[in-house]
């Protein structure tokens, strides 16, 4: 059985409807991906399996449960947790402070340090940051302290939207390393949505391609690297016509 | 000299009231981001309530726990019905709360009228300790406000729910992905920090009468301390009183009286400009638009 | 230097908006949108059968006292429209603005009693005193933002009833000071109360005006900017310290107009009418009409001054009643009434209003 | 029956705080014009030219705010066409009314003495702006004569010597710094060595100001107006022990003995201008029952509605001798050469050419350790203000 | 006086916050003609750079001369008149105002003396952003949002242009597509200062890299040499990252 399956599901802000007909699964130690373009529904869509947008129809199962009423708070208890897109750090809190917020919700008490620990060895910056306002860390440093926030919730699965964002080449190729002892260390699943294809393809292992709010491929990362509604989409060298001058022909 | 150090005594025992006002509305307004201008009117039903109790026969320290309970539930109240819906515009919060401050008044008045009531104290003592005299009722007001601000000060700042609640304003969002269940804090904080302000207000009509209107003056002392002291930081809501409290009886004492209002308004005003975050920092809080 | 103020890092400032970005979004559910202009024609016919309005007011046989409280609301909607553009355009709010008023207002009344200047000749020295105050006082939103300044102006306004009161015979102390009647001008003698109503009206015409236009100019873009987002505003090369205090002048011009406009039609005035009370209930009216529009102040003014006339229940129950209002007001219309009206034209007419239910709880309330 | 269809209705406005800070002052200008209308209207009404007219009240909430105030005004001069208005209880809100009155030559009876700073010779001229304004207090001097001269010989006996050092505790609004001015004048008449403290208006806590006081080492201690901020701070300078003896001005001992009050020092009180609680005067105490009897509240000031109701039936007998409703100059006249023996003093009433009426304040001494023990005495004012005071 | 100026000028430029020292002595040319990219660890000091460059934080030390004129610590906007203009790496807007009005905005203040640009149309029209000019900038997905940066900093009319992390958050096809819009710009006059952690780009765009680390210039040239270069490689790219050019 799935860990989480989305089904159906309709999301929208006010007027604006966003995500229409959303159906995906992930399964216990999976990674997967969503890729698409620019505003093609993705964080809308991690938002709502996080809790913080409702959706207007359809449901949220985890574990078998319908969780889609639920905050976010209820679910982040649960061990659906999300690292959201463009960081969102505690800005006046020390980077320790944002960690141990990150284990909010854990009852193991003991074991918290010792996963600061095992942060402050993937990113060795938050070690020498530790004590400093998270506010005043540089925009890479910023990413690593959602990603280590985010771990430290030890979470039954892991919600991550553009980790690579704003990373560093060393560290993006660090992070494929880490997404991955997600699954083996913390058995835990992922859901990644990624622009940075390379990554996403390297560790994700199911994938789903989404357009203007809907899926418009699904798939094992083979079958996708192979549809062409990928390949126009996606990963083709083609401009988008709408979206900006086509390159000046050299 | 023993009317400096009576005059020392004064300002003390008002300043405590002024703390835990102070207290409620950092606690309320630097952690829950709620701007609540009727938190002065919670202190006056608070003293309102003491004084029907007292009445009506009931010991004062007893009246003193249930006037808390009361405004206690006064503040579940207000921010279920009221506050829960402002969240995300401080300003509406604001003007909201002046309407609950209009009703609360005029209910007052409604029920009882617009007449100061007071109740004789309580203890009815004056300890004359070294040729001052020192009111015993002030000393306890002192006393019961040492005893409240530790109680607070180890709830906040030693256990989780003070970081939490301190990322629920900085992001509230985010502060839910974390797992905290911000809309219960933000109750629970308004419960304490309304609790505080009944208790508050049975302090105060110990020491002297109050009328309906009593809130609307005390209010804006309330928010000067919480933001001199730094948003959410009940340390600095303590010394943002104290600073008030001295300035305010050293001036009535010492200044020309005419204008003793206005030395603790200037030192509101430069303390606000020369350090923003608060004599002891604090939150920035949430944004006002 | 101390880090987090003046020194916005990269990494601050990121946060921050990144913060304004989210709680943006939120906001777009419940927000005003006044940046969504109405149809010119629209907009053109409401200002007609506006100003027809006002201009009949007084042939339509509705009474002294009713063209009383409509004179009072308008020379406050007058300094509302300067409030309106300091917290509607460039984000800074104040509840201290009916001391700016009283700025003129005395200013006003000084003049006619040291020097015998009347309404018209002490007009602009009273307007151009209360800019220069509007702009003093100012100084520390320079360094202080939101709440911190809403307090500072608070205690300016307390401070500045103490100094009249203990003015002596300046400033006539508590007792206040008197004026004569506006100078009449050929053939209009402005003691005739109707008069006196088209005085004040013409001048909330102008601020209405004013304020239209400097909405549309380059000038309210440039104040909604500041709002905005300070730091990009510096960083397209406005001067964000000069506009900010700029506005507070500009407010300052109407505060100081509404004043002296006041202090003739009260004809006695005196510090209590200027204090923190009087300024609260001006910052309530903006928010209650909604700041961001063109009617917003207008429509704030008629309600605060014509809601006890209306309800006109006992006067405890009155007031309960009012309060009542307010908090159904702020829970139904977010964005105060003049989005609630616009919500309402653009649900008749098909067009895309903004959202202004369910006051808010993260888009799932 | 026939005549009662034929009687006509003589509109009379009333302005008060009905709502707002100044209800309790509000109150006794409604409570008296609705106890002086129903007597006037119950025995016949008022004849006037062959007719009879029976009063009818328009009464306004000012809400404690001056754009209600005048908009009141407005509504009763012009839309309702009043013949003469009762109000306000403060100074700011009686001259911006009289700016609406005036030029419509409509009287108004007002309760603020500290009108007597504008009530000069070219205001009450016949075009002047105060000519058809009339003030229901005495000139301040005067009540400060009177007061201070029956504190003084009540408590003198009571001291081990006599008091020479008096500190006036006063709150620093516009009635507050009016009426002190006159009064420190009148204890220095006295032989007093005066100091002036005055208190922000919305004071509660007063022990700074109170031990500053102390420090002082005072005789007396005056508090004066108001009343209602009198009540906060005397029991804390009862705590404190900052005088050996008091003086609580407009603090009736009907409200004394209502609150309890003890004090282990002499204390004097005083009404404005006879008081409800205790009175030597019959017909005053038939006053006041009726008074509280149609439902007023029971105020440290609800004495001042006395001269409210005085002037109402002053008023009545002026119309009936012009015998013309519309000539209000012709009432002025009147007013100013009649006299009229109310309840408020034995002495009949006669208004000074500034429209301001002569009476003595009763001051009651409270013994020592009781609530309800009082001893009083009416002092008539001095002929003369004193040296110092220019009477205005 | 030297025979050839660049354009800007950083000398021995310093920024310390507190303890943390994040620009040590930074040395650096840049000519409105060309495309010159900035890259290095996170926290090496780029962002820091920028902001001491255009003002929004005081230098600590150093120098900078904009156009032979030195602007250090002269306030942003001042530093924003001179045409000297930035984007931030979290995208930023006036989020609540719409698309339009916040290129106006920007238009409006880059027409004193002269701009570049008719209409702020035609600046949404060369960005790509012509469709969405009504929508609210609050509600823009991100890449529209990066765009919209990008749109704001042109409507002033630059004559270099420092953007930071422009290419973060795109997809490798929208990546492309705002490089080719990019690299209209020197030709036309608007020198272009870029930092990315996307190498595929940054070698097609740039003429020149530069790269700090810990405060600190390492190494400066042709983008193939720099990403070439072992200490680049080590502390940036990661040893096995395969080097920049595709
Ligand atoms: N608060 C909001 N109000 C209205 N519309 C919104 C809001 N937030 C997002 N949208 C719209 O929803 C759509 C999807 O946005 P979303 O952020 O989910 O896209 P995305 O796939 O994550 O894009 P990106 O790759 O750029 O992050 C966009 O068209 C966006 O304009
Ligand atoms: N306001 C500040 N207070 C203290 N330290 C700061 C502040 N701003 C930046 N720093 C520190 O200065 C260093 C340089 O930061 P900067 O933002 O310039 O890095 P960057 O090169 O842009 O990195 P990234 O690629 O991650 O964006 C970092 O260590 C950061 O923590
Ligand atoms: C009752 C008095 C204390 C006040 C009164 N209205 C006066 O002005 O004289
Ligand atoms: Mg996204
Ligand atoms: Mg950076």
């Amino acid at each position: 059985m799935s860990l989480l399956a989305v089904e159906h599901v309709d999301t929208g802000y006010g007027p604006v409807a966003v995500n229409r007909d959303v159906s995906l699964a992930v399964h216990q130690n999976e990674i997967v991906t969503i890729l698409g373009p620019n505003g093609a529904g993705k964080t809308t869509l991690l938002r709502s399996i996080a809790g913080l947008v409702k959706p207007r129809r359809g449901a949220v199962l985890f574990d078998d449960r319908d969780v889609t009423a639920l905050h976010a708070d209820e679910k982040a208890t649960l061990g659906v947790v999300m690292v959201p897109e463009g960081r969102h750090v505690f800005a006046d809190m020390s980077v320790r402070e944002n960690l141990l917020l990150g284990a909010y919700c854990r009852k193991d008490r003991d074991a918290i340090e010792a996963d600061i620990a095992l942060m402050e060895n993937y990113f060795t910056i938050l070690a020498k940051k530790r004590g400093a306002k998270a506010g005043t860390l540089s925009g890479g440093q910023q990413q690593m302290l959602a990603i280590a926030r985010g771990l430290m919730a030890r979470p039954r699965i892991l919600l991550l939207d553009e980790p690579s964002l704003g990373l560093s080449p060393l560290l993006v190729s660090e992070l494929q390393g880490i997404i991955i002892d997600v699954r083996e260390k913390f058995r835990a699943a992922v859901l990644l949505v990624e622009q940075n294809a390379g990554l996403a393809l390297s560790v994700a292992e199911q994938g789903y391609l989404m357009n203007s709010g809907r899926i418009v491929a699904s798939g094992s990362i083979e079958q996708l690297k192979q549809s062409p509604v990928m390949q126009e989409l996606y990963l083709g060298k083609r401009a988008q016509q709408n979206h900006g001058p086509s390159r000046a022909s050299p | 000299m023993d009317i400096f150090v009576q005059q020392l005594v004064n300002s003390l025992s008002v300043a405590s009231v002024t703390i835990l006002i102070g207290i409620g509305i950092t606690l309320i307004f630097g952690l829950a981001g709620i701007v609540n201008f009727a938190h002065g009117e919670f202190l006056m039903v608070g003293g309102m309530a003491t004084w029907f109790m007292v009445g009506a026969g009931m010991n004062f320290f007893v009246a003193l726990v249930f006037a808390g309970l009361l405004v206690g539930a006064l503040g579940f109240a207000a921010e279920r019905c009221l506050f829960r819906f402002t969240l995300n515009r401080p300003m509406n919060g604001f003007i909201m709360s002046i309407g609950l401050s209009v009703i609360l008044q005029h209910a007052v008045i409604r029920v009882f009228n617009e007449f100061q009531k007071s109740i004789t104290d309580p203890v009815g003592m004056v300890w004359t300790i070294g040729g001052v005299d020192i009111i015993a009722m002030r000393a306890i007001v002192v006393a019961i406000t040492a005893v409240v601000v530790a109680i607070t000060y180890f709830g906040i700042s030693r256990s989780r729910y003070g970081m939490a609640l301190r990322a629920s304003v900085s992001d509230r969002d985010t502060a839910e992905l974390m797992g905290i269940p911000v809309r219960r804090y933000v109750t629970g904080v308004f419960i304490y920090g309304s609790l505080l302000a009944g208790i508050g207000g049975a302090l105060m009509i110990s020491l002297f009468p109050i009328t309906p209107f009593t809130g609307s003056v005390i209010i804006i002392r309330g928010f000067a301390v919480s933001l001199i002291g730094g948003l959410g930081n009940v340390g600095g809501a303590v010394v943002g009183g104290l600073v008030l409290g001295l300035v305010d009886g050293l001036s009535a004492g010492y200044g020309y009286p005419e204008w003793t209002d206005a030395y603790s308004l200037v030192v509101m005003i430069l303390i606000l400009v020369l350090r923003p975050q608060g004599l002891l920092g604090g939150t920035l809080g949430p944004k006002a638009s | 230097m101390s880090m987090p103020v003046t020194d916005n890092s990269a990494g601050k400032t990121g946060a921050a908006t990144s913060r304004t970005r989210v709680s943006h979004r939120l906001a777009l559910l419940t927000a005003d949108n006044a940046s969504v202009p109405l149809p010119a024609s629209v907009q053109a016919i409401m200002a007609i059968l506006l100003a027809v309005l006002l201009i009949a007011l007084p042939w339509l046989g509705l009474g002294y006292r009713f063209l009383s409280i409509a004179i009072t609301t308008l020379y406050m909607a007058i300094g509302l429209y300067g409030l309106g553009l300091q917290f509607g355009q460039a984000g800074i709010m104040s509840v201290g603005h009916a001391a700016l008023m009283g700025v003129g207002a005395y200013a006003s009344a000084i003049l006619s009693v040291q020097l015998g200047l009347g309404f018209w000749t002490s007009l602009p020295f009273a307007m151009a005193l209360s800019a220069i105050v509007g702009g003093v006082i100012g100084l520390p939103t320079l360094r202080v933002g939101g709440q911190h300044y809403i307090i500072i102006t608070f205690c300016f306004c307390a401070l500045f009833v103490i100094v009249l009161t203990n003015g002596g015979a300046f400033t006539g102390s508590a007792t206040g000071l008197d004026v004569g009647s506006v100078t009449p001008l050929p053939g209009i003698n402005f003691d005739k109360l109707s008069n006196n109503y088209y005085l004040v009206l013409a001048a909330l015409f102008l601020a209405l005006a004013a304020t239209y236009l400097i909405g549309i100019s380059r000038y309210g873009r440039t104040l909604r900017a500041i709002r905005e987002n300070e730091q990009l505003a510096r960083s397209v090369g406005i001067n964000v310290d000069l506009h900010k205090l700029g506005v507070l002048m500009v407010s300052g011009l109407f505060a100081g107009l509404a004043g002296v406009l006041q202090l003739y039609y009260l004809r006695h005035i005196s510090p209590t009418l200027f204090g923190a009370f009087p300024s609260l209930y001006l910052a309530l009216m903006v928010m209650l009409g909604g700041a961001r529009y063109l009617y917003g102040p207008l429509i704030g003014a008629v309600i605060v001054n014509f809601l006890p006339e209306v309800l006109n229940l006992d006067p405890v129950d009155s007031r309960i009643a009012y309060g009542i209002c307010l908090l159904l007001v702020i829970l139904l219309l977010p964005g105060g009434v003049g989005a609630g009206i616009k919500n309402v034209y653009c649900a008749l007419t098909g067009g895309s209003g903004t959202q202004t239910q369910g006051g808010g709880s993260n888009g799932r309330a | 029956l026939q005549t009662a269809r034929a009687d006509e209705e003589l509109p009379i406005g009333v302005i008060a705080a009905q709502s707002g800070s100044f209800v309790s002052a509000g109150n006794t200008i409604v409570g008296a014009a609705n106890l002086a209308a129903q007597q006037i209207n119950d025995a016949g009404g008022i004849k006037v030219g062959g007719k009879t007219y029976k009063i009818k009240l328009y009464i306004r909430d000012n809400r404690t705010d001056v754009n209600v105030t005048i908009a009141a005004a407005r509504e009763l001069v012009n839309d309702i066409g009043v013949k003469a208005i009762w109000g306000t209880e403060t100074h700011d809100f009686s001259v911006s009314m009289a700016k609406i009155t005036g030029p419509a030559k409509v009287l108004q009876f007002s309760g603020n003495s500290s009108l007597g700073a504008v009530l000069d010779d070219k205001a009450v001229a016949e075009d002047g702006w105060l000519h058809y304004a009339f003030q229901s207090e005495p000139q301040e001097w005067q009540r400060s004569g009177s007061t201070a001269k029956g504190v003084l010989s009540l408590l003198t006996p009571q001291l081990t010597s006599p008091p020479k050092h008096s500190v006036v505790f006063v709150g620093n609004d516009a009635t507050g710094q009016y009426l002190s001015s006159h009064y420190v004048k009148a204890l220095e008449a006295e032989g007093q060595k005066v100091d002036l403290v005055q208190y922000p208006p919305d004071t509660t806590d007063f022990s700074p100001l109170l031990t500053r006081i102390k420090g002082m080492k005072p005789d007396i201690v005056h508090f004066w107006y108001n009343g209602d901020s009198t009540l906060t701070a005397f029991p804390q300078a009862l705590k404190l022990g900052v005088a050996p003896s008091y003086f609580l001005f407009g603090v009736d001992p009907g409200i004394y003995q209502e609150r309890s009050l003890k004090a282990d020092v002499p204390v004097t009180l005083s009404c404005v201008p006879v008081c409800w609680g205790s009175s030597p005067y019959p017909e005053v105490k038939q006053y006041f029952e009726k008074y509280f009897g149609l439902g007023a509240a029971k105020g440290p000031q609800s004495s001042v509605s006395l001269l409210y109701y005085d002037y109402f039936f002053w008023y009545a007998k002026a119309l009936e001798k012009v015998g013309k409703l519309d000539d209000p100059d012709a009432v002025v006249a009147e007013l100013l050469k009649s006299d009229y023996k109310g309840v408020v003093s034995p002495v009949p009433l006669v208004f000074n050419k500034h429209h301001q009426v002569t009476f003595a304040t009763e001051v009651c001494m409270v013994e020592p350790n009781t609530s309800d023990q009082f001893k009083c005495a009416v002092e008539q004012p001095p002929a003369a203000p004193p040296p110092g005071d220019n009477g205005g | 006086m030297e025979a050839r100026m660049a354009a800007l000028e950083v000398r021995g430029l310093r920024k310390q916050f507190g303890g943390v020292v994040a620009l040590n002595g930074i040395d650096l040319d840049i000519d409105t003609d060309r495309v010159v990219g900035i890259v290095g660890p996170n926290g090496s000091g780029k962002t820091t750079l920028f902001n001491v460059v255009t003002g929004v934080h005081p230098a600590t030390g150093g120098t900078v001369l904009w156009q032979g004129q030195d602007i250090t610590n002269i306030g942003a906007h001042r530093i924003a008149r001179k045409r000297l203009v930035r984007t931030f790496q979290q995208a930023m807007s006036f989020p609540g105002l719409t698309v339009g009005e916040n290129v106006r905005i920007a238009w409006e203040q880059g027409r004193r003396g002269g701009g570049r640009w008719a209409s702020p149309g035609t600046i949404l029209d060369f960005v790509g952003l012509a469709p969405l000019g009504r929508a609210i900038a609050g509600s823009l997905p991100f890449g529209s949002l990066r765009r919209l940066g990008l749109a704001v900093a042109l409507g002033v009319s630059p004559e270099l242009l420092l953007l930071d992390e422009p290419g973060a958050g795109l997809n490798d096809s929208e990546a492309q597509a705002f490089a080719a819009v990019i690299a209209q710009l020197p030709p036309q006059g608007i020198g272009v200062c870029l930092i990315d952690h996307d190498m595929d780009m940054m070698a097609d765009l740039c003429d020149r890299l530069v790269v700090l680390d810990f405060g600190t210039k390492i190494a400066e040239g042709p983008p193939a040499e720099v990403l070439a270069d072992p200490k680049v490689r080590e502390v940036y790219l990661g040893p096995d990252k395969k080097a920049a050019a595709s």
